[in-house]
């Protein structure tokens, strides 16, 4: 017995990947050796690492689309654009982290590390094109997420929110492999491309629609969407800040691709069967989401509600099934993680030593305390309430001309009516911080780098927003 | 000759135990974790049912992974219900209810 | 000839200006000099102009100073036209005016608010010259609202005066309801003519006579009839016609210079004049005459009978001046417009007289105003006397006075007309004669003759006026004397006014008035036989029966009528009508509005409440999150078994 | 001069000029922020004012356009331009905000910077309303401004500031965001989001009623028209004087704005065939509101409902015209009531701005809006007085001033199309001058009422000026408005054959 025909196959489109996990596995190593008052090391290391693999992802990128590993693997521009923001995300989480772990004697390898492997999960859920390689990639991601939650294990809520996360993210996944189970039984292949031919020809298959509803669950869960959000509220409320900060953004790009990986580009032409159920995940999810963070006190568990109503924005552009709707949900997921990267970044701003600044009420009389700095998340409320000329406004606008471009009117109407609802939240937020007198008059303590970056994410909402043209027209190439 | 069809429903069954097992069981974590692994078993015979009736040997590969996998997902619950315990001196699923609303 | 109009309007503008915006500047002094010569001025150019339109006989001035504004085809323009009646209205403004403007100076001498007063007035002479100048409805109405204006803040000009304030309110309020009337009376026109300017629309209005259209839906009525009648509404607030006459004795509570000038002479008179104006218009439809006939007699009749029981000075003055207005607009309404506008101006003299006597008397009296707190005054203003006699012998239409020919002819022509309600005018206007004679000398008898109820204090000060007072009262007296004998002719029969009016052949009662008419003796002599002359000498020997020889019968009959007398008092509930029903009524009405409708209907279900849903909702779902692991599977797994069975049931 | 981009001035030269006077702030030296943005505010004004001068008569097209690409992916522009509707308004946009940067150089001593910043940004965010010709763009700066008044209200706002901000932030929102959909929808009829191509395309009627629906609450809710008003009495009541004079002359002239831009224009058939409803609810206000605001006692509150009553005005003279088209087959008429409201939005602008710069300086001086507070205020403040009732007249629509111009117009034109609108219309000459004049009893005249009436001071230099001014341009429009009325001819006219011109 011998092996025949193996081929060496191309590794250079998963080059990134690779570097990726060699530069996790290094610094996992380094770390160890490294004393505590060192420890700055690694995080610039992580962050060079992601530089580097930014790197790598433009110089490989040719615009071509290349299959690789028996075309389980894919390399395509819009992987590549998705990409390079979970760099871009991923490096500004660490950022932003890194006074706030220092204060609480979390500054520790782990953090970069697991984040790291959790990039690499995520580029992993991106570039996949066979559901194994999807699954490999959500796992990477879903582990790496579990161990960050529970990061500070002597906080009960950290750790029931990481159980909490754990169970719920297994029982999907479980949910997600069952649904994929049925798919590969129908197709009779993992891979994603042959699911989609054996779907062009067979779109009225039971079996397939079967794990099709499973496989839309677990994605509903990754992304967070009614009635599988449950673990959004809990696990933002009690994770870390600077681990919300990053469950919050990063890996909601990711789910976007895997959405994309499986439902359009595997079984695209299912289109009519799974765009019905998308609309009932986005109609309940806009409206739990807006209505439920009213009644919220938490800010970080308000910002999760405000998360899945987003999702809901997201799932309209999707639901739509045309690359117009593709383009536009792609633009709102990358604009929806700047938004909430601000927004989590403003909470870890505000915490010191000792204090979680995710009450609401530590918001009020921002504008007294620092006048700027009020003005960087009022920019990012109305930036995520879709008010012009932030650039939440030309995410929602392009969902919705893609639901009304596929005549869903009604979904349109619907949706906007819900951000009227949803603006409340945004708005009491600004309202704390401009029309109250300050109950907190601490200084704020952040580092000059935290405000320059966070001031950069901010401001950067407003000019997308006066000139969204690049970005929008960046994410239509790609789709 | 135990048909497709035969393995498909120990399949579902198995996935249906699970599943209640997580929404019945009010007590114990570990029992969740229990379910979790039932659950990802029902996976695991659906596709070595359909890999061998198929035969395509894919399959039995990605059940290779769910079980690797699945190990590694046990160590980190097991790790996470560790520290939980730590701090709240219980594994009562009833207790993990600080956080709600 | 335009510069001179223009002078005419802008002298007392300039002085208004001048005095109201810098008063302080200019002093008391040069306030007074400034208006009065303004006010002068106007009135020498306006003789100028008198004297070359009906001496001269200058052809009719009709253009357009500046154009206001273009839409829709319609041009808004600000212009003049100037033919007989127009010069002479603005012969009797300027000139009445003048002399309020002179009496002024010596009335107003101690108030604080002496520049403001002046400024007030000469703006008012501005803004009545802008209306009688007019040569379309855009700036008619533009001048009828000025004078309004102005007469508001003329009867607040007390503004610490509580009642002052409601007065002015109110004649204000009024007067909208009938300015409302006018402006949608305007609308018409411009709708059905495309035009405001009057000649144009004279000329189309034949053409337009038998046009009917339906304000209600299925009702036809006739435009001339609607227009007429809504134009008439604007005249009804103006010139104080029932029911919108209740401003006017209220607004006596303005300084007494102003209530001859405004309330008395010219501006009340501003309806008449624009019926006049309007004649062309009023003849195309009876029905309208009838209206404006019905409403002049009964304004005549029963607004006389509520002089008779007033005891406040002004206020049996100011109910004169509704009664004669009531005879103005019964001779508009018999189509006798040349004697409206005579009587118009017979009265502008003799009223504006009667009025700046009594303000002597009140001066005099240090601002008592109750004629049962007076008597004897004869001997200490023989001046004010005299005048006042001869205004009243004036008012009630004594042979050979001024206002003896004017409402003669309005008595006769009455008699003559023929349309609707004639009957019933000629009886209210006889009998409005006798009543008039018996409060007017009521009044005068109380004032200056009889027992001396004087405040001794008072008596101690009391002397004649000085003789910025007396001077314009005696040349006022003048005109209230002789004027009528000079006009009759020329005015009623003659062609003083050309085209200016246009009455038609059935309707033209002086007309056939005039082929009876011999000359201004006759005319005296016919009256002297006529019923109104005797009618007028009841009244005043009646009065002097009552109140000079046996006063103790008013108490008796005052008691005996209690009825009556609280009928009267109350002004036939009018006042409190309007107060409890339109007033008390819109505000319960916007209580009501606001609260239920705004402020519980709008905000408190559909704004607060939609909050409060969502506030609740939000509540009630939140629990949903219960924080027990084994619901959020359970909720994963109702969801995903509502997906399957979607799906399901659609295959 | 002409080549100059003068409209993007306008716009973004107040912009820039409220992130200068932002940072002037930073100083901390309020006097240079104060004349940062007066200065700011004058030189806009005077760029603005070449829009005038050079404005063209004899056209309807749009001019001084920019058109630059700015989102290619959904075909929206970087559009400007003005007509003789939006030209207008401009003006007055920049004109009234000279007015309340003076107006806030003494009384608002907290957080100086932010409020002149909030005036000047809102100033160009609201002439890029008026100034846009893409859907979008307009959008972008309709909600836009949301943010500077919402924060306006809120910071410097009365006692329930805050509920008034955010019921005035989310009401306009909820209108607005049907806005949105309704440019959407038309996007993919006309394949771009210029507003020209929207008036040009045929839309059937089914989706022109929908269409229509969705502008009728977006600019309903900002005109406001019964019975979404509610927001604007307790915003007007809670915000500083300068943002109830914002308020009242600009931002309700938006909604109104809109009417004619979009809904007339772009939905004709199903205006025509809902226009009873829009009439409808115009006299509505006028009557309804008249009688609210007549037993108010709140001065601030009382204005506001006045304000609400004129702007019922305003949309009935923009919709007779369809009444009027229906009865005699022509537009003859309609041009009255068209170009009347246009002069009332004008003139309503100077007048409530006015209003409310006078409760402003009673407020200033009293801390009290309560009408019941006042009386007798004449005896110690003649100037002001005279003004008052100057401004209380204007509001009344007494002929010379400019409040008389646009409601004689509407009402000349409000009859051709219907005696019945005409005198539910003309019932304001009677209600507005009950309410108007009932308040200016109580407050101006009678005896003084009490120490602190009889310890007032009256108007200072500064606040001669801003009242002076604008009473003489109301004095000016009122006896003068042909220039005003010339601009908007062509435009009018262009406006009124779109009108009765079917799009199915």
């Amino acid at each position: 017995m011998a092996i025949v025909n193996f081929e060496m196959p191309n590794f250079l489109p998963a080059l990134p990947e690779m570097f990726v996990l060699g530069m996790a596995c290094f610094i996992l190593i380094l770390d160890l050796f490294i004393k505590q008052q060192d420890r700055v090391i690694t995080y610039l290391l992580s962050i060079a690492t992601l530089v580097g693999a930014a790197f790598l992802t433009i110089s490989l990128s040719d615009g071509e689309r290349h299959l690789t590993f028996s075309g389980s693997f894919v390399s395509d521009p819009m992987g590549d654009v998705l990409k390079l923001f979970i760099y871009l995300v991923t490096a500004v989480v660490f950022l932003y982290s890194r006074d706030y772990l220092k204060k609480r004697d979390l500054f520790k390898g782990e953090y970069f590390v697991l984040g790291l492997f959790g990039v690499l999960g995520m580029m992993v859920m991106v570039s996949a094109h066979s559901m194994l390689t999807l699954y490999m990639g959500l796992e990477l991601l879903s582990l790496s997420l579990y161990a960050l939650v529970a990061f500070q294990r002597d906080s009960l809520k950290a750790t029931e929110a990481a159980m909490k996360y754990f169970i719920l993210g297994a029982i999907a996944s479980g949910m997600l492999l069952y649904g994929m189970s049925m798919l590969y039984g129908a197709s009779g292949s993992l891979n994603i491309a042959e699911i989609g031919a054996y779907a062009a020809l067979n779109t009225d298959n039971t079996v397939l629609m079967f794990g099709l509803v499973f496989v839309i669950v677990g994605l509903g869960f990754k992304l967070g969407a009614v009635p599988f959000h449950m673990w959004v509220p809990d696990v933002y409320q009690g994770a870390p800040s600077s681990v919300t900060l990053y469950i919050a953004t990063a890996p909601k790009i990711a789910a976007f691709a895997m959405v994309m990986r499986l439902l359009v580009e595997g079984v695209g032409d299912l289109h009519n069967e799974w765009q019905s159920l998308l609309v009932v995940l986005a109609v309940l999810s806009i409206a739990i989401g807006n209505v439920v963070a009213i009644a919220q006190t938490n800010i970080k568990r308000m910002l999760a509600y405000s998360a899945i109503s987003h999702v809901g924005f997201i799932l309209i552009g999707l639901l739509a099934g045309t690359d117009n709707g593709y383009s536009s949900a792609m633009f709102y997921v990358v604009v929806y993680s700047l938004m909430s990267m601000g927004g989590f970044g403003m909470i870890i701003l505000l915490s010191r030593s000792g204090f979680e600044a995710d009450k609401l009420d530590d918001f009020k009389g921002l504008n007294e305390r620092s006048p700027w700095m009020a003005a960087m998340m009022m920019i990012l409320m109305f930036s995520m309430a879709g008010v012009p000329p932030t650039v939440g406004f030309y995410a929602k606008l392009s969902v919705l001309q893609a639901a009304v471009d596929v005549e869903m009117v009604w979904l349109a109407v619907y949706a906007v009516v819900f951000s009227v609802i949803g603006a409340f939240y945004y708005l009491r937020i600004i309202r704390l911080m401009y029309f109250d007198k300050p109950m907190d008059t601490n200084k704020i303590e952040a580092g000059i780098d935290m405000r320059i970056a966070l001031s950069v994410n901010s401001l950067g909402m407003l000019v997308l927003g006066l000139f969204p043209a690049a970005l929008m027209q960046w994410c239509i190439a790609v789709i | 000759m135990i048909a497709l069809s035969d393995f498909l429903i120990l399949g579902a069954v198995l996935f249906c135990i699970s599943v209640a097992g997580i929404f019945i069981n009010r007590k114990n974590v570990i029992v969740l974790l229990m379910a979790i692994e039932l659950m990802l078993l029902a996976v695991n015979m659906n596709f070595i049912a359909f890999s061998y009736y198929m035969n395509d040997l894919a399959g039995q590969v990605f059940v290779f992974f769910i079980l690797t996998v699945a190990a590694a997902e046990a160590a980190i619950g097991l790790a996470i219900l560790v520290v939980w315990f730590r701090n709240r001196r219980t594994i009562n699923v009833e207790n993990l209810d600080t956080l709600k609303g | 000839m335009e510069n001179v109009y223009l002078g005419i309007i802008l002298a007392p503008l300039i002085g208004s200006i001048v005095a109201g915006l810098f008063g302080k500047q200019v002093g008391r002094a040069g306030a007074h000099w400034v208006t009065n010569i303004g006010v002068a001025v106007s009135f020498i150019l306006s003789a100028v102009v008198f004297n070359d339109v009906v001496f001269n006989d200058a052809a009719t001035y009709n253009a357009s100073l500046y154009t206001w504004l273009v839409s829709d085809g319609i041009r808004f323009e600000i212009g003049f036209l100037i033919d007989e009646l127009t010069a002479t209205m603005m012969m009797v403004v300027t000139f009445v005016s003048l002399m309020v403007h002179i009496y002024t100076i010596g009335y107003m001498h101690d108030d604080p608010g002496y520049q403001r007063f002046f400024s007030y007035i000469s703006l008012f002479t501005f803004s009545m010259l802008m209306l009688v100048m007019s040569n379309n409805f855009m700036q008619l109405f533009f001048g009828w609202e000025a004078v309004g204006l102005v007469s508001y803040l003329l009867i607040g000009f007390w503004h610490k005066k509580e009642t002052a304030i409601f007065a002015n309110m109110k004649a204000f309020l009024v007067n909208r309801v009938g300015d409302f009337g006018f402006l949608l009376g305007i609308a018409a026109i411009a709708m059905y003519f495309n035009s405001l300017d009057y000649a144009d629309v004279f000329k189309a209005a034949p053409l337009l006579a038998d046009l009917n259209i339906q304000v209600i839906p299925g009702l036809d009525w006739s435009l001339m009839t609607v227009i007429c009648i809504l134009l008439f509404i604007g005249a009804m607030g103006k010139s104080a016609q029932v029911p919108l006459h209740v401003w006017l004795p209220d607004s006596m509570e303005g300084p007494t210079p102003i209530s001859a000038l405004i309330h008395a002479a010219t501006m009340v008179t501003a309806g008449i004049f624009m019926v006049a104006r309007m004649s062309p218009l009023f003849e195309l439809s009876t029905t309208a005459l009838s209206f404006v006939l019905v409403i002049g007699a009964i304004t005549a009749l029963f607004m006389g009978f509520l002089g008779l029981i007033q005891n406040d000075i002004k206020r049996v003055v100011a109910y004169s001046t509704l009664s004669q207005l009531g005879y103005m607009t019964v001779a508009l309404g018999a189509s006798a417009y040349a004697a409206g506008i005579f009587h118009l101006m017979t009265h502008a003299f003799f009223k504006a007289l009667l009025f700046l006597a009594a303000g002597s008397v009140i001066v005099a009296m240090h601002h008592e105003q109750d004629i049962r707190k007076m008597g004897g005054l004869k001997k200490y203003m023989p001046i004010t006397y005299w005048c006042m006699l001869i205004g009243s012998l004036a008012l009630i239409g004594t042979p050979g006075f001024s206002g003896f020919f004017s409402k003669d002819a309005i008595i006769e022509a009455v008699h003559a007309s023929e349309i609707p309600g004639s009957t019933f005018a000629y009886i209210s206007v006889l009998l409005g004669v006798f009543i008039t004679a018996l409060y007017s000398f009521r009044m005068f008898f109380l004032v200056f003759h009889g027992k001396e109820n004087i405040d001794p204090h008072t008596k101690k000060h009391l002397h004649e006026s000085p003789k910025v007072v007396t001077i314009p009262l005696i040349l006022l007296a003048i005109p209230s004397v002789v004027i009528g004998a000079i006009a009759v002719g020329p005015w009623l029969f003659g062609d003083y006014f050309g085209d200016t009016i246009t009455v038609f052949k059935e309707h033209d009662v002086l007309g056939q008035l005039g082929e009876h008419y011999t000359g201004v003796m006759g005319f005296v002599i016919h009256g002297m036989m006529a019923l109104p002359f005797w009618l007028a000498l009841a009244g005043v020997g009646t009065a002097y029966f009552l109140y000079m020889k046996r006063p103790d019968i008013p108490g008796q009959i005052k008691a005996k009528f209690e009825g009556v007398y609280r009928l009267l008092d109350n002004a036939y509930g009018f006042d409190s009508f309007n107060q409890s029903f339109f007033a008390g009524g819109s505000r319960k009405l916007g209580k009501i509005l606001w609260q239920i409708g705004d402020v519980k209907g709008i905000d408190g279900i559909m704004v607060n409440g939609s909050v409060k849903l969502v506030g609740w909702v939000a509540g009630a779902v939140r629990q949903m999150q219960t924080g027990y692991l084994y619901h959020y599977a359970f909720a994963m797994i109702i969801g995903l078994l509502v997906l399957v069975s979607w799906v399901l049931a659609r295959a | 001069m002409s080549d100059l981009p003068l409209l993007s001035l306008v716009i973004w030269l107040p912009i820039i000029g409220g992130l200068v006077v932002l940072a002037a702030g930073a100083s901390g030296n309020n006097g240079v922020v104060r004349w940062t943005a007066l200065l700011s505010s004058i030189v806009v004004f005077l760029v603005s004012l070449p829009l005038w001068t050079g404005f063209s008569l004899t056209t309807h097209e749009m001019q001084f356009v920019e058109q630059a690409a700015w989102i290619p992916a959904f075909n929206i522009t970087y559009h400007l331009g003005v007509d003789g509707i939006s030209m207008p308004l401009i003006l007055l946009t920049t004109f009234t905000t000279i007015l309340v940067v003076i107006a806030g150089w003494q009384v608002i001593q907290n957080r100086v910077a932010q409020y002149m910043a909030c005036f000047l940004i809102m100033e160009g965010m609201m002439n890029g309303v008026f100034a846009s010709l893409d859907g979008i763009l307009f959008y972008v700066f309709w909600e836009a401004m949301l943010i500077p008044m919402f924060l306006v209200i809120g910071i410097w706002g009365g006692k329930n500031r805050v509920y008034a901000t955010i019921k005035f932030f989310l009401y306009t929102f909820f209108g607005s965001v049907f806005l949105l959909v309704a440019l959407i929808y038309l996007y993919f009829q006309a394949g771009t989001f210029s507003i020209l191509d929207f008036q040009a395309v045929p839309i059937s009627m089914n989706a022109q009623i929908l269409i229509f629906l969705a502008f009728l609450i977006a600019f309903a809710v900002k005109v406001p028209m019964w019975p979404v008003h509610t927001w604007l009495p307790d915003a007007h009541v809670q915000a500083p004087t300068g943002g109830s004079v914002i308020l009242a002359a600009i931002m309700l002239k938006l909604g109104a704005y809109g009417f004619l831009r979009f809904m007339i224009p772009i939905v004709p058939d199903a205006s025509a065939e809902l226009d009873w409803l829009i009439i409808t609810m115009s006299l509505i206000a006028v009557v309804y509101i008249a009688l609210i605001a007549l037993v108010q006692e709140d001065m601030k509150k009382l204005v506001a409902y006045s304000s609400i009553s004129h702007m019922g005005f305003v949309t009935l003279g923009f919709f007779i015209v369809f009444d009027i088209y229906t009865q005699t087959g022509s537009v003859s008429g309609a041009a009255l009531g068209m170009e009347g409201a246009m002069v009332q939005m004008i003139s309503h602008g100077f007048v409530s701005g006015a209003m409310f710069l006078c409760i402003g300086v009673m407020y200033d001086r009293m801390h009290s809006r309560n009408i019941s507070d006042y009386g007798g205020v004449v005896n110690t403040m003649p100037w002001f007085a005279a003004l008052f009732v100057f401004f209380a007249m204007a509001n009344v629509g007494l002929p010379g001033t400019s409040g008389f111009v646009g409601e004689f117009m509407v009402i000349l034109g409000a009859f051709q199309a219907n005696f019945w609108y005409a005198f539910l219309a003309g019932t304001t000459l009677i209600l507005g001058a009950a309410y108007t004049l009932w308040m200016v009893k109580r407050v101006i005249f009678g005896e003084v009422k009490n120490d602190k009436v009889a310890a007032l001071k009256d108007l200072n230099g500064r606040e001669t000026f801003m009242l002076g001014t604008l009473a003489f341009f109301v004095l000016l429009l009122g006896v003068y408005p042909a220039p005003l009325l010339e601009v908007m001819h062509s435009t009018v006219d262009n406006l009124l054959q779109q009108a009765v011109t079917s799009k199915l």
